[in-house]
């Protein structure tokens, strides 16, 4: 348990008394960061399993049932996605230059086009709603695949209520970062937060590129 | 009260000091006061359930109350009393002493995980409270989304919210044991209950959140009728039982994983030898975790799983016995050549050797598809699982709290009347349980609050095989709380034994170490103490 | 310092902004390509190659964006745990789902 | 019957083989079991704190023991599984000779239908030697169809079949047990298997018959549900000829291939395009709600039944 001695360390006043010094204390934080998005995983993996079987036992229902879906909001948002995703990686590369002011604007436009995704999902959900495709508050499909269409459409609700959850909290965590960093608390030596954000950020992301394929793309051509 | 002073039993005083705390070393006691109270809340239950069966009419419980019954205890004993026993205390307390850390990795992770465990268990007593649940602890669809009209949001919230602090313990000590280990301390020179602590982590972190949805989906099916997993719109109740197993088989490993750590902590230590085939023993923790998660199915032989399936999970629960087979004999071959000394706690090492071997040697037989038909639900299911977790887990766990006693409090127990519980014990449960595999064979279902006469010989045995238990669970609350008042001064380390936290004062200070302690390779009892 | 951490400081050199704005632009059109394949009828191997092309994003984002491969090797292996314990998942609940109507025994 | 014997009794075909791998494994564990808890008192003993026994000269590892202690018991598992696997697979394929009779279960009671229309409730009588299946499905909630002394026991689900099948080979009266925790009753939800020699059993099935065998049934709400109009020989929709159907492959739409049993026809009348047959349109309604678990065992059996007459024609 020797001191610090790595030149590149922050004052010791930021490191906890479990550490040795401020890089063991980053690793350990982004270890855990690696750990809990593994759950993260897990937890969305259950509604993807649940998919999967369903798919199998009913797909035709689930090809029909994806065609509810609008698929170009589905496409925008994908991209609105990887595009917050790549902004936010510049984030941080610009925290660690110390140029807060162009990370905070770029926090800032992570958690514009996050904000605008999930603007686009209440289109989504309100159009579904006026299509009854909405289980439990109003679900009407008429024709052969009903049953199919509407386990569909529970996955789905679940899937990306799930996920706009997520990236709920993430806009609200991405804002409040975008203020910290504009007043300068991070910088060059001090971006183990800001980057463990964009960790959770770009899990969203991934989550994302799977839910895409999943539920808007199923049999488009069919 | 010397002892205590200078010790972080001292370090601040006062309920917020405690409640506020960051020390792992109190974070534990706390936890351990919770887990206590849910042991004896679930023994209460189990009280009820065994007094109930006296009679083959069931009289003292109506059906309805029977089945509560069943599921509370088995509720509160899996998610509120086993699964975060050895690790949120033992393993709170010791692992970083073991490693020569000064806490955990997160010390505020560690104490939020407490307030989860403690809200989530909040929500099961009000379950109870509301009137109880009568899912089973297994929450079957469609009967727990559909036609139970009990307090199934209530339980599956607690339960949610204690998945949470699991993960959160988990993904801890994850990161405790890769970045806190002292300099030189080497994977293979970290104890086995190390191990076996982030081998339980790794099954936490990986299997509680398939949980935590699955228990939030069947929420979700109740609140709005989703139907995935009922058939009446479509689902399939087997993808339930699916998703359930793949998180509660592991979640078995959790129970039994500690108490393995455990009991390769004792033995060496009355032994005074080195544990036998130490890389073995890491590479079955190791084999267990993985494959461990590959046999789930074993639990579906007769639920209308796919005959090819049930055959893939069979063979692969075969292959997860084999490490454990390797665990048992290493033991044995520990003892051999040894100066064995038969301390409370190696009494109960020993009796975990013996009862989980048996009741490993059954989940075998349960394991082969064919014998698992006429057994599955029946009470062989029953004595199998309590073998495992109470012979195993449970003795375990008392044998590290009686091993690690003095260490954390700086007092000695009575040894004569710890040797007398432990003996109480062993005979106490084959009582209980040995009878089981018999009413089991003979064809005695599960979760039944009334049977035909013919099984009633063995019941009351068992019964009277329970109230043993109990006086024997009873015993170390008493002696050991005695100990605090009246027991002798411990010293740092009353067993001579090896390991890192034996070098510190009993009880260690508020910062663990004083002075840096030495590193060694594990169970180094062939030589001098350091 | 602990042994764990020995090997360096951990910190890795600063990635050029080009190198974002190109993986951008490689995501942006699997994106495309995704979308695009989805509406040729290519029977079942429209959801093979969607998979593909989002596990081909996935990794994108992992190695560059989230540094998975740049840091160290347990970060790597972490990054995968939670894909591998949910192919684990998937695939012995499959083995149940997708034998189940087989009935007779060939012996 | 509800004597307690420490064997328990061996009343089928099935019972003798599964309780031989029992035992098996008893005496296989219990062995094992024996040899460690000897060695752990015999260590215990031999080395105990004080005594003069030699300690010296003993590795604290060594491969090949690890070796001998992974493989013997690796071996001894495999084999256990073969013979496991054998058994299993047997007692999940029913002779081809076998007689069906169908189960319904709902909280807290058996429901029987024989072929020939008898119905009865928690208790089912059986013919001596002769191997019956049941085919057995739910109302409600999951049960467990387990009559101990034939070893059997299998889960009954809401929405779908499960078979089982036994060959009872002991004359007398049974315990049948619902091993699925279903609720309230589950543990009254119990009745008896009667097994009678053929001759008095086809007396049996004679004194009990109903109105109208199964398939009787079946031929009539068949028609009454209007099945026959599209599926009739000059029917104007296009629907598949049902003669002959059950136990046949069948090509679907989707390019695979199913066999017509119990689950396939269900499923067709309540999920009907679920899996929509090669060469024709999903214009089949779904019968979900209009049909009973017992209508649909009804008009099965008359499929069933016709497909035996068109075989014997052929
Ligand atoms: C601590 C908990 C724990 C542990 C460790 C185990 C360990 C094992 N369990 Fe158990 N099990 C439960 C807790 C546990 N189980 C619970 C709670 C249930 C019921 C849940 C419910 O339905 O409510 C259950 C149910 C259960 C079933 C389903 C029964 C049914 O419902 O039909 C099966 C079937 O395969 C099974 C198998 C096994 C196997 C193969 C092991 C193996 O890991 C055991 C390995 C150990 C050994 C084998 C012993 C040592 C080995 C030797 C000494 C080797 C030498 C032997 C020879 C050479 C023959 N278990
Ligand atoms: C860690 C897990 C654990 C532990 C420790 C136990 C401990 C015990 N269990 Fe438990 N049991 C389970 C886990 C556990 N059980 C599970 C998971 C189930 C399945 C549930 C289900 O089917 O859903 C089950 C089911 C179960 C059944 C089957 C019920 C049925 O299927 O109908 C029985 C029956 O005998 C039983 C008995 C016991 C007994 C006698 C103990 C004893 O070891 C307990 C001894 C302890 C005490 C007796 C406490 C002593 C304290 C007091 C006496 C004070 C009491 C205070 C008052 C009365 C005010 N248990
Ligand atoms: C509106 C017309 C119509 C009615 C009424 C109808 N069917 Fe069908 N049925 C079809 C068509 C068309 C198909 C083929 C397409 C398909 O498989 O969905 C079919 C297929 C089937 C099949 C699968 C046949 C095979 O060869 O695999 C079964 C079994 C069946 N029907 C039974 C019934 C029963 C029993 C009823 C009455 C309860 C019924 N049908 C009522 C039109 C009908
Ligand atoms: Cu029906 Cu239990
Ligand atoms: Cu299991």
């Amino acid at each position: 348990m020797t001191a610090a001695t790595d030149a590149a360390c922050a004052p010791d006043a930021d490191v906890h008394e479990q550490y040795d010094d401020a890089t063991q204390q980053r690793e350990a934080a982004t270890l855990g960061m690696w750990v809990f998005l593994s759950t993260e995983i897990l937890f969305f993996g259950v509604l993807f399993a649940s998919y999967t079987i369903l798919r199998i036992l009913y797909p035709q229902g689930f090809a029909a049932a994806s065609r509810h879906t609008d698929m170009l909001l589905g496409t925008i948002e994908t991209a609105v996605l990887l595009t917050s995703s790549s902004l936010i990686a510049l984030a941080v590369r610009a925290v660690r230059l110390d140029q807060n002011r162009v990370a905070a604007w770029l926090l800032a436009a992570t958690a514009t086009l996050g904000l605008s995704f999930l603007v686009m999902h209440g289109f989504e959900y309100y159009k579904e709603y006026t299509e009854h495709l909405i289980p439990a508050i109003d679900f009407m499909q008429p024709g052969p695949h009903s049953h199919a269409i509407e386990l569909f459409f529970c996955l789905y609700y679940c899937i990306t209520g799930f996920h706009s959850l997520h990236v709920a909290i993430g806009v609200v965590v991405i804002s409040a970062l975008a203020v910290r960093v504009c007043r300068g608390a991070y910088g060059a030596h001090r971006y183990t937060y800001p980057e463990l954000t964009a960790l959770y950020w770009h899990l969203v992301d991934i989550v994302w590129v799977f839910v895409y394929p999943l539920l808007y793309l199923v049999d488009r051509s069919g | 009260m010397s002892t205590i002073e200078g010790s972080f039993w001292s370090h601040d005083y006062g309920l917020r000091a405690w409640l506020t705390t960051r020390d792992h070393k109190r974070i534990a006691i706390l936890y351990a006061l919770g887990i206590t109270f849910y042991f004896f809340l679930g023994g209460a239950a189990a009280t009820l359930i065994r007094l109930n069966l006296v009679e083959p009419t069931g009289a003292l419980l109506s059906a309805e109350n029977y089945n509560k019954a069943f599921t509370f205890h088995g509720v509160v004993m899996v998610w509120f009393f086993l699964i975060p026993s050895i690790p949120t205390t033992l393993g709170n307390f010791l692992l970083p002493l073991m490693i020569g850390a000064r806490d955990v990795a997160f010390p505020r992770l560690n104490l939020a995980s407490w307030y989860l465990y403690m809200l989530g268990g909040l929500f099961a007593v009000a379950a109870l409270l509301a009137g109880g649940v009568d899912t089973g602890w297994t929450f079957y669809t469609p009967f727990s989304t559909m036609f139970s009209n009990t307090n199934v949001y209530l339980v599956v919230i607690g339960v949610f919210v204690t998945g949470f602090s699991s993960i959160l313990t988990g993904v801890n000590f994850i990161v405790t044991i890769h970045t806190l280990r002292m300099p030189r301390l080497t994977w293979f020179r970290l104890p086995l209950f190390v191990w076996c602590m982030y081998a339980v982590s790794l099954v936490m972190v990986l299997a509680t959140p398939v949980l935590a949805m699955t228990l939030a989906l069947i929420a979700l099916e109740r609140l709005a009728h989703l139907g995935i997993f009922d058939p009446a719109l479509g689902g399939d109740p087997l993808l339930f039982q699916h998703l359930f197993w793949f998180y509660s088989h592991p979640a078995v490993y959790i129970m039994i994983l500690p108490a393995m750590g455990v009991v390769s902590e004792i033995i060496p230590c009355f032994v005074r030898r080195r544990i036998f085939g130490y890389r073995f023993m890491v590479y079955s923790i190791l084999a267990i975790t993985v494959i461990g998660f590959m046999v789930w199915g074993h639990h579906m032989f007769v639920a209308g799983q796919s005959m090819y399936a049930s055959l893939l999970f069979s063979i692969l629960s075969f292959v997860v016995a084999v490490p454990s087979a390797i665990k048992v004999f290493n033991w044995t071959a520990t003892l051999r050549k040894g100066d064995i000394s038969f301390e409370a706690p190696m009494l109960y090492a020993l009796g975990f050797i013996g009862l989980f071997m048996l009741g490993g040697l059954t989940g075998l037989m349960l394991a082969a598809p064919a014998l698992d038909i006429p057994l599955t639900d029946t009470y062989f299911v029953v004595a199998h699982f309590h073998y495992v977790m109470v012979g195993g887990s449970v003795m375990a766990y008392l044998g590290g709290i009686h091993y690690w006693w003095p260490k954390i409090t700086g007092k000695l127990y009575s040894e004569g009347w710890a040797r007398a519980a432990a003996i109480l014990m062993f005979f106490g449960f084959n009582l209980t349980f040995f009878p089981q595999y018999i009413l089991g064979y003979e064809g005695m279902p599960r979760r039944y609050h009334a049977y035909l006469p013919h099984f009633q010989v063995l019941n009351v045995l068992s019964s009277a095989g329970a109230s043993i238990l109990a006086l024997a669970y009873l015993l170390p609350v008493a002696y050991l709380l005695w100990s605090l008042r009246a027991g002798r001064a411990a010293g740092n380390n009353p067993w001579q034994a090896r390991g890192l936290e034996w070098q510190t004062t009993s009880p260690p200070p508020q910062e663990n170490f004083l002075s840096a302690p030495t590193v060694g390779e594990a169970y180094a009892y062939d030589e001098a103490a350091p | 310092m602990s042994a764990a951490a020995a090997k360096s400081d951990g910190t890795r050199p600063v990635t050029p902004v080009s190198r974002y704005l190109w993986v951008l632009a490689a995501l942006l059109t699997l994106l495309a390509l995704t979308a695009g394949s989805a509406l040729l009828k290519l029977g079942s191997l429209n959801t093979v190659l969607n998979l593909a092309i989002s596990f081909a994003k996935t990794s994108l984002v992992m190695s560059i964006f989230m540094h998975s491969t740049q840091g160290r090797r347990l970060t790597f292996m972490v990054s995968l745990l939670g894909f591998i314990w949910l192919a684990i998942l998937i695939c012995f609940a499959l083995s149940d789902f997708t034998t189940r109507a087989v009935i007779p025994a060939p012996w | 019957m509800s004597d307690f014997t420490w064997l328990l009794t061996q009343a089928s075909s099935l019972a003798p083989e599964v309780d031989a791998l029992f035992w098996f494994m008893v005496v296989l564990c219990g062995t094992v079991a024996l040899g460690v808890i000897c060695a752990i008192v015999y260590f215990s003993i031999r080395y105990r704190r004080g005594s003069d026994a030699d300690r010296s000269g003993e590795p604290a590892q060594s491969l090949p023991v690890e070796l001998t202690w992974t493989l013997i018991p690796g071996v001894l598992f495999t084999g256990v599984f073969i013979w496991s696997l054998f058994l299993f697979v047997k007692m999940h394929t029913p002779p081809a000779d076998s007689q069906t009779i169908y189960i319904v279960a709902k909280q807290w009671m058996w429901k029987a239908q024989h072929p020939g229309g008898q119905r009865e409730i928690n208790t089912l009588h059986v013919p001596l030697g002769v191997p019956i299946r049941l085919t057995m499905t739910s109302q409600d909630v999951i049960h467990s169809f387990y009559v101990p002394a034939f070893r059997v026991k299998q889960d009954v689900l809401p929405g779908r079949y499960t078979q089982l099948w036994f060959m009872a080979t002991k004359l007398g009266h049974y315990e049948l047990f619902c091993a699925e925790y279903c609720g309230l009753d589950h543990s009254r939800m119990g009745g008896q298997i009667v097994v009678l020699r053929p001759s008095a059993f086809a007396q049996w099935l004679e004194g009990h018959a109903g109105p109208a065998t199964l398939a009787a049934q079946g031929a009539a709400l068949y028609r009454a549900h209007g099945c026959s109009g599209c599926h009739g020989a000059n029917a104007s929709i296009h629907a598949p000829d049902l003669n002959g159907l059950y136990g046949r492959p069948v090509h679907l739409a989707n390019g695979t291939q199913v066999i017509a049993d119990d689950r396939y026809i269900r499923d067709s009348i309540l999920l009907p395009d679920q899996h929509v047959v090669a060469g024709y349109q999903a214009l089949m309604p779904s019968f979900a709600g209009q049909l009973s678990e017992e209508d649909l065992l009804a008009i099965i059996a008359y499929l069933k039944a016709r497909s035996e007459s068109s075989h014997e024609h052929d």
